[in-house]
């Protein structure tokens, strides 16, 4: 009963907000976050439990459906946990814009629908989840109104129609072969499908997760999307909402289709699994080297979400159990530090009057010191720096892939990460250091609403990189619900035979080095604090104003590799808006406006009956 | 138990009646349609459950067919009748504050009309009667189409008119060969013989019925009055005209080619017509700027839709094809009523100008997203469920060519999704121009309309279920020759 | 290095490594930096004294003023100066930075250089060979072995003279006072 | 016994590492037919700089660079030295490969806070030489990581000791050829000396460092250069058995890099690149595809 009352509380509660805020704002919001909370609270007694059980009501004869297990949970804790986060900080970041309601409401109904399509049972009302996601989604995406943002999510609705129609196509040719949409049912009917079914089945369904998931080539929806929505729910978007499409990927690879069968798709070398990694590795050095030629602090970020999307089917399509473990939990950490990076560029945009634009921030670590350590963190979480959560995965990850032999795949891999490593060295120079323009000397500190997120998720990243078992048993479990062995662990990382990881080692290293060397810091030197006026420009006194190297951070390497790294699927898909719109430009011309045509058209289409049956007399 | 007869008749008396009761009051003729389609309402809803069981066979001047004209209340006809009352009750209070100028009383006549004849079309079991009503269907749509005197409603009007004329034509020719072929004018009668004489004698009161019957079913060649008239006609009557005439042109295509021909091998030609529709109706309205036409177009795309259910043939696809009607009538109709009172508050027809709508018109706005969202098929909508039989019946006929047109189809379906999402984003999203955003709903009795079908589509779109049991009665009393012509000359 | 060096380095690591490591702003103030390229490469080779051209104030010691001192080029002077993290010396090199050189009745050059900042040392001539920096050099190792090199001492001590002084012919600086001044 | 080394190989490293630098001053000098310095300069410098009262630009400013110098002493503790490495247990080459990045970051970090565009340049263009250099880099270390099947690089050392020298051994030679070619860009080398120019950009990431400052990051740039040759020996030299050996292999190839660096002048970042990008990728790209054909 607690999923169904789990639906009906996130249902309802996103209905009950928007009445609520008609009569006042302050009761709204305590509800929007007493509404979250219940929802994580309630996910959080539901852990362990598996059960599968079918609804009492169904759609045209279809019997409805609802699964509860650790890979449906896991999804679902992070969808809440980070609801719940993200409305805490919309308080601040949404404060004083318009349509209020509504946002609270498209958010927390998304949150929802999100959350039906992970613990939907059967196909058809996971589609239909998907769907109530996908339009509400575009509802949002465009809210601060304005020709990109709606661009934005014209692109984004578009781009996940094509998605739906084909898994509405493939969910209704399994309907058809087997008479029933339910997932346990499924996958016993599966093992007995033709190939030609299920092939059909596999490329529709990837082209949907793979859209959504926004791998390289269907990546083109996201970059503008998370970049125009407003920060919250941008975090929402690539922490949750993106990686619905691995979610997919999971059900229709490891619960529907299973390992045997996989292996049964290949086609010498050309397996459902290859074709996955080798799209995987190319998003990310992709994304990668596009994210360094970005210069708008959402953009990056958005186009590292594509990458590290790249990362996690990497370790999906690697069925080994490590390979499997490393991309579940690089989901969960990437979710963690990607929120953490868009509340920090929210709060600056909050702070700064909305400046994107990294060429005019700077020096900012003074007057923001708690986004300063969000922004730090967060990015070094994203490098995977060891003692960040990022690093475990990774390191999962990077391992798998050596020890399978795919050394190209690996050298993929390591290449985002040197790029991600620029990127996000530039997004925290830019934004925190360097000198302080002036007009960004009065720029006030994160608002404590927006802190409090930043804080946890800061320590989740610290929490989870320096004990990684703990999370590490959850996506086991995962992972052993989907068929794999499960690694063994320790609380301080993977004791296993070729190549072990041990965090407590390097946590101690790091600790006692440092505090040596501060020590022989503190005790030899000493310095006294110069302001930032107080500094080298060749014996004169610096400029007033803006003083710093922040315009085309990277000049020479944009010279070198910006002709190779243009954004070809992105144009191509604009090309074939544009057609289409020539094509009904002309196909109107058929509708002349003069009758005598008109009627021409009437007399023809006789004679083309009366042809047809004089030729081949079908009649 | 009620007699079909009435249907017709009492909406008919009333539109005559009329003038008198504008003697009465001038205010009182506004209310004439109400009271009418109310009846027609209660009447059809009281039938459904009986012609669910056996259809209802209404004799009329005491002859037992094929020597009498009959009227067939099958479960079909008295499913299109209850929705044409339905469609016609909600327009017809949506009509009493936007009619406000012009000769109104004529307005309610031509409306009453209009419906007398798409029932009669609906009910008839006779060949000859079906044309009968059909001229009264078209000419008092003509008229309406005229209704507001303009430039563009007199042109529009003329070329339908024209069109239609050519279309009734050939409808007569066809049904005369077949009067001439077999002597009798009942449908039953008719299809009981038309194995006894040569297909090519067939053929040509086929050939010519078909694209009579097309014009106003607004086929692809055949369609080209539709976007002038359904854009330049006052947005009740643009609501009608897609929402009922539309449809039950394509009734009567469906009934005589099922029915009365028989002719299952038409329905690959009608297939491809039907996605060559599809694409033609959803590129056109892509292109638009003007959302009249734009809506014009789009239910150029859904006829080619339904028609392409239809010609797959089958119980679901029939069943499919019904159910999409359904949702077309509900939410062109929605969508019709809501854009001509944004048009009414803009002032332009301009999708440019409907900027911002979303603040100044909230109600309205939302009654369009959901007629949009309905229209391209989310869920939780009405046009889920249609859209999703349709899909499921085109799959079981596991064959790659259905399965190949579905693919063209649901092309058609992103191409309208296109349009009809940038529409949604105009009216909230964009900012509007100098206007300042002053909040003012619509008149209270358009709302009550608008509200009325919006949750006919969100609860069908939840609960689908009965509807689909019935409709699928209705398919397979509309594929079952030999119990029509059976139940009929008994 | 023989015994006595040893000890010295023992009571007073400091000292020593200020003397032989003396890295030298390498900052062109006039014609005297001429003599600078040869003093450092392969003919007279200066880093075998330790000495070493640094690229910035912050991380050298020695301040070599080359040459005549402009209006403008004071201004410079003293910001590098107050630049270097003491302690720091300072040495004039040629005659201009004493007394004007040939620039003595120029309205524009400075004479008296250690009006506006401490000069621990100077070199005279104009223009003085390589070896005269070397002598220069050892002799400021002397210096500082008697804890006499302490110009960057006397500007702490006697800043709001020195500052008066700077602000009187510069019309005025833009950047704030290093230290406290003290009124009066 | 692991516990003093825990201790021990830092020092060891530090002090080798200082004494590389004295060297290649005194080397230098005598290429330039010069007599250099003491072999000990280095030492004096960095007791004179410690003695030295410095400015400082914030808390970030200060803590960059002990990061950065704790994080240069950690590996040393991941690297075998002779036969020992107290850590190598704990992750393997990956880990290697990430606290390598822990230094040049935190120079990075505090070098941005100092707020001086000179910095700014130095660190963006030493990102982008890291870029460069990693791509060959990267391929190199794969193949030899595919090759030996293991991830640890005491595994690596101990395969080379049973058989042979990876860069004598068949299809890890190419793969060698393209790590000589990058070795002058990790150690910053000319023509590789593009990050701290002094004559373009005043030291670069330097600009603002006096006196502590100073001397902890010179004593970071010493242990990278230790790390980075020593990481060489390791992965292509066999590494070795005892220290002794393990440092004259060491010295013989800084000694050779010190030659190049001592005849070539320096690239622009963008010839760099370009230059990182082409001859060093394309080998060590042959390399692995060798290795992947070859197998183990």
């Amino acid at each position: 009963m607690m999923v169904e009352l789990l639906l009906i509380v996130a249902f309802g509660g996103s209905l009950l907000t928007y009445v609520l805020g008609k009569l006042s704002s302050r009761l709204r919001n305590g509800f929007a976050l007493l509404n979250a909370l219940a929802l994580v609270i309630m996910i959080g007694m539901l852990y362990g439990q598996e059960f599968e059980r079918s609804l009492p009501f169904g759609f045209l004869g279809i019997q409805f459906s609802i699964r509860m297990n650790m890979l449906s949970w896991f999804f679902a804790a992070t969808i809440l946990g980070i609801g719940l986060l993200a409305v805490l900080y919309s308080f601040r970041y949404m404060k004083g814009k318009e349509r209020l309601d509504y946002y609270y409401f498209t958010l927390l109904f998304i949150n929802a629908s999100m959350l039906g399509t992970v613990v939907a049972g059967d196909l058809l009302s996971f589609f239909i989840f998907w769907e109530m996601m996908s339009w509400s989604t575009y509802l949002l995406i465009s809210l601060r109104g304005g020709g990109k943002a709606i661009f934005a999510g014209i692109k984004y609705i578009i781009m996940s129609l094509v998605g739906s129609l084909a898994m509405l196509v493939a969910i209704v040719s399994l309907y058809t072969a087997f008479g029933t949409v339910d997932i346990g049912e499924l996958a016993v009917h599966m093992q007995s499908a033709s190939l030609g079914l299920a092939l059909l089945v596999v490329i529709l369904f990837s082209i949907t997760f793979v859209i959504i998931n926004a791998l390289w080539p269907f990546h083109t929806w996201l970059p503008d999307a998370h970049a125009e929505a407003v920060s919250p729910f941008s975090a929402i978007l690539s922490a949750v909402l993106v990686r619905k499409g691995l979610y997919g990927l999971f059900l229709l690879m490891y619960v529907i289709l299973g390992f045997s069968f996989l292996d049964r798709l290949a086609v010498g070398a050309i397996s459902f699994s290859n074709v996955l990694a080798w799209i995987g590795a190319i998003t990310i050095v992709f994304a990668a080297f596009r994210a360094l030629l970005q210069n708008d602090s959402k953009r990056i970020l958005a186009w590292s979400t594509v990458g590290q999307g790249g990362y996690m089917v990497l370790g999906v399509s690697v069925a080994t159990s490590m390979g499997m473990a490393g991309g579940t939990f690089h989901i969960l950490n990437h979710c963690i530090y990607i929120a953490l990076l868009f509340f920090v560029a929210g709060a600056i945009e909050h702070r700064t009057g909305g400046i994107r634009d990294l060429d005019s921030l700077g020096g900012l670590i003074k007057k923001m010191p708690v986004a300063f350590v969000g922004g730090l963190v967060g990015i070094f979480g994203l490098i995977g720096l060891p003692l960040t959560n990022g690093f475990v995965s990774k390191w999962l990850i990077y391992k798998s892939l050596i020890l399978e032999g795919r050394p190209f795949l690996a050298f993929a891999a390591f290449l985002g990460t040197w790029g991600t490593i620029l990127y996000g060295y530039k997004f925290i120079h830019n934004i925190f250091l360097g000198q302080l323009p002036d007009e960004l000397r009065d720029v006030k500190r994160v608002p404590f609403t927006m802190a409090v997120p930043i804080m946890v998720l800061v320590v989740l990243v610290f929490l989870f990189g320096v004990l990684p078992g703990i999370p590490l048993s959850v996506v086991n479990q995962v992972g052993t619900y989907m068929g794999f062995e499960p690694l063994d662990l320790n609380v301080w990382g993977i004791p296993s035979e070729s190549g072990t990881l041990n965090v407590v080692n390097l946590l101690a290293a790091i600790a006692v080095a440092g505090f040596l060397v501060w020590l022989l810091f503190k005790t030899l030197g000493r310095s006294t604090r110069v302001d930032q006026s107080d500094n080298y420009a060749a014996g004169a006194a610096i400029p007033r104003g803006r003083y710093g190297f922040t315009r085309e951070f990277y000049a020479p390497l944009y010279r070198i590799v910006s002709p190779y790294v243009k954004d070809f699927p992105d144009a191509l898909f604009l090309w074939i808006a544009d057609r289409t719109k020539a094509l009904g430009g002309m196909t109107r011309k058929i509708y002349s406006g003069y009758v005598g045509s008109y009627v021409m058209y009437i007399v023809l289409f006789l004679a083309a009956l009366v042809f047809v049956q004089l030729t081949w007399s079908p009649w | 138990m009620v007699s079909p007869v009435l249907l017709i008749a009492v909406p008919l008396g009333l539109a005559f009646a009329m003038p008198l009761i504008a003697l009465i009051s001038r205010r009182l003729p506004r209310f004439v349609p109400l009271v009418a389609c109310a009846f027609n309402l209660i009447v059809a809803i009281r039938l459904i459950p009986t012609v669910l069981s056996a259809p209802v066979i209404q004799r009329i001047g005491g002859f037992s067919p094929p020597f009498c004209i009959n009227l067939f209340a099958g479960p079909v006809g008295v499913m299109f009748a209850g929705l044409i009352a339905l469609a016609g009750l909600v327009i017809a209070i949506y009509a009493l504050s936007y009619i406000r100028t012009g000769p109104t009383v004529r307005y309610h006549m031509l409306y009453m009309l209009l419906l007398v004849g798409a029932t009669g079309v609906v009910l008839t079991g006779d060949v000859f009667n079906l044309f009968v009503f059909f001229e009264v269907l078209c000419i008092s749509s003509y008229a309406l189409v005229a209704y507001f005197g303009d430039r563009n409603g007199l042109e529009a009007a003329a070329k339908y008119l024209i069109q239609g004329a050519v279309g009734s034509a050939l409808l007569l020719m066809g049904i005369g060969l077949l009067y001439g072929l077999f002597g009798t004018l009942n449908m039953a009668d008719i299809a009981s013989r038309i194995g006894s004489v040569s297909d090519i004698s067939v053929f040509v009161p086929l050939a010519l019925i078909v694209s009579g019957l097309g014009v106003e079913a607004a086929i692809f060649p055949l369609n080209a009055w539709l976007p002038d008239a359904h854009s330049s006609a006052p947005s009740s009557i643009s609501a009608i005209l897609s929402g009922i005439a539309i449809e039950v042109g394509l009734y009567a295509v469906v009934r005589m080619i099922f029915t009365v021909f028989g002719a299952t091998s038409i329905f690959m030609f009608l297939l491809f017509l039907g996605v060559l529709t599809v694409l033609m109706g959803e590129l056109c309205a892509f292109a638009q700027t003007n959302i009249k036409r734009m809506l014009a177009y789009s239910s150029i795309g859904q006829i080619g839709l339904i028609v392409f259910a239809f010609a797959m043939a089958s119980t679901i696809s029939l069943a499919g094809g019904l159910f999409q009607l359904l949702t077309h009538t509900l939410s062109k109709a929605l969508l019709f009523l809501a854009a001509g009172y944004m048009i009414h508050r803009s002032g332009s027809m301009e999708i440019s100008s409907l900027n911002g709508m979303g603040r100044r018109m909230p109600l309205t706005s939302l009654a369009f997203s959901f007629g949009a969202f309905s229209i391209v098929g989310l869920p939780p909508f009405i046009g889920f469920p249609s859209k999703f039989l349709i899909v499921r019946s085109a799959l079981e006929k596991q064959q790659t060519l259905f399965t190949l047109l579905l693919g063209f189809v649901l092309l058609g379906t992103l191409v309208e999704g296109a349009y009809f999402f940038r529409v949604v984003q105009a009216i909230y999203f964009k900012k509007s121009g100098d206007e300042p955003a002053s909040r003012s709903l619509a008149p209270a009795l358009p709302l009550i309309s608008m509200l009325i079908l919006a949750v006919l589509i969100i609860f069908v779109g939840i609960y689908p279920q009965p509807v689909a049991d019935a409709l699928s009665t209705a398919a397979s009393d509309l594929l079952d020759r030999a119990a029509y012509i059976g139940s009929v000359l008994r | 290095m023989d015994r006595n060096q040893l000890i010295k380095w023992l009571e007073a690591p400091a000292k020593m490594g200020h003397k032989y490591s003396l890295h030298a702003v390498y900052f062109c103030t006039g014609c005297g930096i001429i003599e600078v390229p040869p003093s450092i490469t392969a003919r007279w080779d200066a880093e075998r004294f330790g000495v070493l051209p640094t690229a910035s104030p912050r991380q050298a010691n020695l301040f070599l003023i080359t040459g005549y001192v402009s209006v403008k080029t004071l201004k410079a002077i003293i910001r590098t100066y107050e630049q270097m993290p003491e302690p720091k010396y300072t040495v004039g090199f040629g005659s201009c930075p004493i007394n004007g050189g040939m620039y003595w009745d120029s309205y524009n050059t400075i004479k008296h250089l250690d009006k506006y900042i401490p000069i621990d040392g100077w070199i005279a001539g104009c223009m003085p060979r390589p070896e005269a920096i070397f002598v220069a050099v050892t002799h400021l190792w002397t210096l500082i072995d008697k804890d006499m090199a302490d110009g960057y001492k006397r500007y702490r001590k006697y800043y709001s003279q020195y500052r008066a002084n700077q602000e009187k012919v510069l019309l005025g600086l833009e950047w704030p006072p290093l230290f406290p001044i003290e009124a009066g | 016994m692991r516990i003093v080394w825990l201790f021990l190989s830092p020092l060891i490293a530090l002090v080798a590492g200082v004494l590389l630098l004295g060297l290649s001053r005194k080397i230098m000098a005598r290429i330039h037919w010069r007599y250099g310095p003491p072999l000990l300069q280095p030492v004096i410098d960095i007791i004179r700089l410690f003695s030295q009262r410095s400015a400082s630009h914030g808390i970030l400013f200060d803590l960059g660079i002990v990061v950065s110098l704790a994080g240069s002493l950690i590996i040393t503790l991941f690297l075998p030295f002779g036969n020992i490495a107290p850590l190598s247990g704990s992750g393997g080459m990956l880990v290697i490969l990430y606290m390598m990045l822990i230094g040049p970051l935190g120079i990075a970090l505090s070098g941005g806070e100092s707020g001086n565009p000179n910095a700014s340049i130095g660190i963006s263009r030493n990102l982008m030489l890291a870029i460069g250099y990693e791509v060959p880099l990267l391929m190199v270390l794969l193949a030899v990581m595919t090759r030996y099947g293991t991830i640890s690089i005491v595994e690596i050392v101990r395969v080379q000791q049973a058989s042979t020298w990876s860069i004598a051994s068949w299809p890890l030679v190419v793969s060698g050829l393209a790590y000589l070619l990058v070795m002058p860009a990790m150690l910053g080398f000319r023509p590789f000396e593009v990050v701290q120019a002094p004559q373009e950009i005043s030291s670069g990431p330097m600009v603002e460092y006096g006196g502590s400052y100073l001397a902890l990051v010179s004593i970071q740039h010493a242990l990278s250069l230790y790390i980075t040759i020593s990481l060489f020996v390791n992965l292509m030299l066999g590494g070795s058995g005892n220290i002794v050996i393990f440092l004259f292999k060491m010295l013989v190839v800084f000694v050779l890099f010190l030659f190049v660096n001592a005849v070539f002048p320096r690239f622009r970042i963008e010839q760099a690149v370009r230059y990182l990008w082409r001859w060093p990728t394309l080998i060590g790209l042959i390399g692995l595809v060798l290795v992947a054909l070859v197998g183990r």
